[in-house]
């Protein structure tokens, strides 16, 4: 009876560590245009297929092609373009701000920016966004003042958080973009319940939300795939696959033994998993998950797959746990150099416009930082103290009052 | 004493009497019906009523859209709210048992209290959270705890407990109505009776108590106002829930003339009341259900020491739930009766 | 553009009401013996399918088959219907003991009995099982001394948890029966983590964990899975489908859209769906799931498709919520009677037997509960009273002594 | 002062010099050579070491089983600790940030505080949380909190929170081996030098303290015992973590003679060390980092109160984070610095 064999534990482990040659060669990536496109109102359970496949809409020829080609005009296309340029510019100032010491901290988006920008172009204005840190894309996309955004990482007078708030963490209800917490994953239920409410009054405003791949891990995620599954809500669920949580690779999250869509089985929601550096492919993803919602057939998660490039903030040093290349081996290619050339292919771009284009986002960033810098960066300047008190409460009680007397403002 | 309560201008009608469920039946029913924005959620409070049969007939009346159940999953109970009330919507959420709160902590905690504040009010959620707290019905050490201290400590977070009917019915349409996400725990052993730790003795109905004159329609009781329950010189007794009937019952035996005070409100407290009453007395006793070390009771002290330190004649005594669970078989040993206020403050007189 | 439908929220709800005539024949039932038995070295990918059929064994005729047949001998199912009709005779009483004040609270498993039972009898000794309050059947099978069980309900002096918990949540390390806890779904986790530790040791000890259909919506759930599913834990995680959490039905837990055996294959893991009351069925999968937790080859899900026959608890009046008769309706029969057919079909059991072992089930229930109760029952006489301040910490701290001090103990 | 505290033994030898965090290292270090149950996880502090680097070469020299990585659960993390801690193991798990514990909540409190008892000894869960927590780093309002009253309120749990390197090592070592679960604060802060609130002057690196001197093998500091950091006549200060180099510099500054306490585990608190010296210097003053209401201040304000009521010249002051979220951009204008700590003293000296 007792002649078993002694149990061992599995702790998964990176291909790659540094000073390794990561090679990608073994990862399955679809042909672009492959997975086939079901009717919205297909069951679920009939397309766990998609949980697995991969919908990519650009192939190597830079073309546009199969079910899920979103056919977007030139000119949407080019705005998209240009979106990202400008994310990616106001990133890169953004991170050396911090690196200068004019803010305390900073997070990129580079190499994921067509999460957030081609998903913000397929949803409505008015759509409720539930972002983690790293979708600033759709606030410029949705044409947020830059300048506000930089007041806010200065912590500035002119901050519209009042200097509450570590740099990145917006808040803009009038760009459908929800208060950004510091806490992973709260934002996923919370998107889940803003959709009930909107489908409780009737309203036709669905919500959406972005967790990262190693978020997926945390109970709120269960909580927001469960209550949307259950209430039927109309919202979309992202799993930003970035394949890195700070140094842990995505095994560590759960992603050696299934895909992040392949979650969404369970539940009875469609999961369906996308090139996350497709633009077209992360387009028509959200499109037919939005058109779900809005037609009262409830939740869907989409799964991005992507790259995140740089570290995972300014406190990161990536080069500490994986090989200084990977990124450059990343298989998946630059989300705005694919976006380009398939604009050039479609002769509707070249690389003098590239380049004006991008000169141009960079200027914009450079004029706006100049007139946020202008009002103070971290530590020069900041809104006046006794707002410090304010807004704990709607009101503010006895004891807040008088500690702020204590305190002499 | 205070009772009763009548609401203003009620002109001598007479009322219905109502055990402290109704009550709070009635401020939901009295909310869902004014105002779309208000639903109500929980596990088991759809058809079903809720297990203390709190939402009994609001299902019925109001269609399965604005009161139903929920999966059990109160971070995701809690979460969905905040959404909601992040909408506009005004969530009244149902937590089956306050030991059950724990999963939502970082929910309430890290989003509900800190959303206005983080977005500089560009975001809020109005939402409450009822939920039936603490001892005396043999729930064991789940079914019996009191976690209002660690709510207290959660600025942004504003904490609620009735001890009638009148009141529950008051604060908790109160409750709804504030901006502010408010956590409104419910006394489950005097929800169908006031109860004075006299285990043996027969069990008192509501009926037979004026603050169980309810009015049918809308009123409210405001938050942060103690309620002075009985006025008395030698000493202030600082209670809330269940645990008035304690003090009022010491205060009687004791033949200790003792001002009991009913806070209602945790957070924001009525400092003024406190202040005012143990300036006068120059003695005070706190009393909770809580276990004793950092539990309300340690703020309270604080709060007395700090604002009346040269009026104090006497230590300020805490008389609390030990420092262990709540311990099945132990019930009326852990249950801080009757007997250990009046020996608190007979200790607090001779001091 | 907004010239879009409204929304509105969808809130499940169950097919009959208190009223209503159940009538359960849209029940998929898959025939017995109709599932496969995949290797247990199988991907988890490739047995999807098992997370939406139904493993049965006992078909329509009483007899065993399939591939999932564990070929019991006689000797094993007698004693496998001894321990069932034990457990459901000790419930009987317990329930009225309550009714007759002298407890506070009881919970029966009547129609469930197979889940704890087959799982305890295809189980090692001394695997540690995590239950949920429902599996009071484990320490049964196991030989845990009824006459303990009762002292802890009865909260008496001889109570091995000293008065302190709850009647049925019971604490017996030394019968591989973890402590149960009031607060749901949290031991699910636990049992991955005492798997981890075996499998960290190097031990050959697995462990096994039950909840409700209704607490998988629990963060804890998918802790669990995943955790389970990174560090291949070896730990098998049941999910009792007892089609009702109090009063609300399974489709409030998310049952209407997936089955609960589904939610495995998301986190890659073998998600199998079993007749709850076929105690051949459960015998099988638990073994199954066993074998491969012991080879390194990690978790199963495993969802036990059941019917709640009594109230929730004590305190529970399912009459008010869903039709008397349900449980009559019910198409899977009554677990025990299933077993007993099985037996006499085998000609390895008789009426009389039958009626003689229920009698014997009986007279032992009775007789513990005379020396139980002989000691005290609730309210009468309890453990010493100084005990109650023992055990917050291995020793005690100055303010818990001074407190117990206080109290004069 | 009470530095240095050379270890029992150590006969004059020269000790390596270390910072909080290498301390912290070194304790698991020589916890994990010493105990084959001991094992560490938690989020990237496997391979990477930790975000601040606490378990730096530690998978290199133990092993990818002894020291890993973990999903980003608190709560997983937590409950499989559990589990580990049922079956026998001393599991020292890393939550990120201290604002990160929240979602673990509920099996902290509902489990691994209760396990014990409940069972009555059959099961019990040994098990450290360490965790870094506390401002001072423009961290912001997710880390930045300092949660410890909320733990001391959750009997079952020890709290324990260290201020130098020397007993960063010896405290957490005590607590490894600690056979009930200890919440571990690390304050953050003061991982690389001490820090007293002076945030315009030079940074001190912990070579320069004469606590940075660390026995490299296995010593302990136990748990439950002050450390009184400086005597003094006129009053009593009460501090832990980076606050105790606060309350040093006031004491300094002010020219008042104050005591000043390092409590160092605040449960089950030192009380006979407090009580002592309040009854010396008949004055008390309480700082801490987290909001004030309900702060674990409260707790020492109403036990310095019910211990020392006839000692007492003046009010017990609380000097301690505002009721607000920790803001950005108001670092110093939160964190409770000298001159707050100072304004306290004169006004406790003048009460
Ligand atoms: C509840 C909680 N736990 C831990 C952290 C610390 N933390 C911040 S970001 C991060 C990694 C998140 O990774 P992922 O979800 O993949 O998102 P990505 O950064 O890749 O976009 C961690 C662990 C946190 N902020 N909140
Ligand atoms: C965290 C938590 N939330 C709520 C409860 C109250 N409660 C006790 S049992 C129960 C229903 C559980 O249903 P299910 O999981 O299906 O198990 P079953 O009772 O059917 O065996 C509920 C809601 C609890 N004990 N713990
Ligand atoms: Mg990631
Ligand atoms: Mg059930």
């Amino acid at each position: 009876m007792k002649n078993r064999k002694p149990l061992s534990l599995r702790v998964p482990q990176p291909k790659y560590r540094p000073g390794d040659s990561p090679d990608f060669t073994g990862l399955v990536v679809p042909e672009a245009g492959s997975v086939r496109r079901p009717d919205i109102g297909v069951r679920p359970h009939d397309i766990a297929d998609l949980a697995y496949g991969m919908i990519r809409v650009l192939d190597s020829h830079h073309r546009a092609v199969g079910p899920w080609d979103p056919k977007l005009d030139p000119e949407t296309l080019r705005r998209g373009l240009q979106s990202m340029l400008l994310t990616r510019a106001y990133d890169d100032r953004m991170y050396r701000a911090q690196r200068q010491g004019r803010t305390s901290f900073y997070m990129k988006s580079t190499g994921e920016e067509a999460v957030a920008t081609a998903a913000s172009f397929a949803l409505e204005r008015d759509d409720m966004c539930f972002p983690s840190y790293r979708q600033q894309g759709i606030l410029i996309a949705r044409g947020y003042p830059l300048f506000k955004m930089m007041c806010q990482v200065y912590s500035n007078p002119a901050d519209p958080l009042k200097g509450r708030q570590l740099p990145i963490m917006y808040s803009a209800k009038d760009y459908g973009f929800f208060s950004i917490s510091g806490n992973l994953g709260t934002q996923f239920p919370q998107a889940v319940g803003w959709a009930m409410a909107s489908a409780y009054k009737g309203d036709d405003r669905i919500a959406a939300s972005w967790v990262g791949e190693g978020t997926t891990a945390e109970g709120d995620f269960h909580h927001a795939c469960t209550f949307a599954a259950v209430y039927r809500a109309p919202v979309i669920l992202n799993v930003v696959n970035n394949q890195w949580a700070i140094s842990s690779f995505s095994g560590i999250a759960g992603g050696d033994d299934s895909t992040f869509a392949s979650r969404a089985i369970g539940y009875g929601l469609p999961g369906i998993r996308v090139d996350g550096n497709d633009f077209l492919a992360v387009y028509a993803a959200t499109q037919w998950a939005a058109e779900r919602a809005r037609s009262n057939m409830g939740a869907t998660l989409i799964e991005l797959y992507t790259y995140r490039v740089e570290g995972h903030s300014t406190s990161d040093d990536p080069s500490r746990y994986r090989p200084q290349d990977e990124a450059k081996a990343w298989p998946l290619g630059d989300p705005i150099v694919r976006l380009k050339n398939h604009l050039i292919q479609l002769g509707e771009w070249d690389e003098e416009r590239h380049e004006s284009a991008n000169k141009d986002a960079v200027e914009q960033v450079r004029a706006s930082d100049r007139e946020a810098s202008a009002l103070g960066t971290l530590g020069q300047a900041k809104p006046s103290i006794k707002t410090m008190f304010e807004d704990v409460y709607k009101d503010m009680p006895w004891h807040i009052r008088r500690q702020r007397q204590e305190m002499g403002v | 004493m205070a009772y009763p309560q009548t609401a203003p201008g009620n002109g001598g009608l007479i009322m219905p009497t109502m055990n402290m469920i109704q009550a709070l039946n009635s401020a939901m029913d009295t909310m869902l019906e004014r105002d779309p924005n208000v639903l109500i959620f929980g596990e088991d409070v759809g058809y079903f009523g809720g297990v203390f049969r709190a939402t009994e007939g609001l299902q019925r009346k109001y269609g399965v859209t604005r009161c139903f159940d929920t999966p059990i999953g109160e971070g995701g109970i809690i979460a969905t709210a905040i959404g909601m009330g992040a909408y506009g919507l005004r969530p009244v959420v149902e937590i089956q048992f306050a030991d059950y709160i724990y999963p939502a902590f970082d929910q309430l905690v890290s989003e509900a209290a800190r959303l206005r504040y983080r977005s500089a009010g560009d975001f809020s959620a109005a939402m409450t959270v009822r939920t039936p707290y603490g001892g005396g019905i043999f729930g064991g050490q789940t079914h019996s705890q009191s976690p209002e201290a660690i709510f207290t400590h959660v600025t942004g977070l504003k904490t609620v407990i009735p001890s009638t009917p009148y009141d529950a019915k008051g604060l908790l349409i109160s409750a709804i109505e504030d901006d502010d996400p408010v956590i409104f725990l419910e006394p489950k052993r005097i929800y169908n009776g006031p109860f004075n730790g006299r285990h043996d003795q027969p069990v008192v109905p509501w009926s037979k108590h004026p603050a169980s004159e309810v009015p049918e329609g809308y009123y409210t009781v405001p938050l942060g106002r103690a309620n002075i329950l009985r006025s008395g010189e030698q000493m202030t007794i600082l209670a809330y829930g269940t645990m008035v009937y304690v003090a009022l019952t010491a205060a009687e035996a004791s033949g200790i003339d003792a001002e009991v005070i009913d806070l209602r409100t945790l957070l924001p407290v009525d400092i003024d009341t406190i202040v005012a009453s143990v300036e006068k007395t120059g003695r005070c006793v706190i009393i909770h259900e809580a276990t004793r070390t950092s539990g309300y009771g340690a703020e309270l002290s604080a709060l007395v020491q700090e604002h009346c330190f040269y009026h104090l004649e006497a230590p300020i005594e805490r008389v609390t739930g030990w420092d262990t669970p709540y311990p099945h078989a132990f019930e009326w040993e852990y249950f801080p009766g009757p007997e250990r206020v009046t020996a608190a403050m007979r200790r607090v007189l001779e001091g």
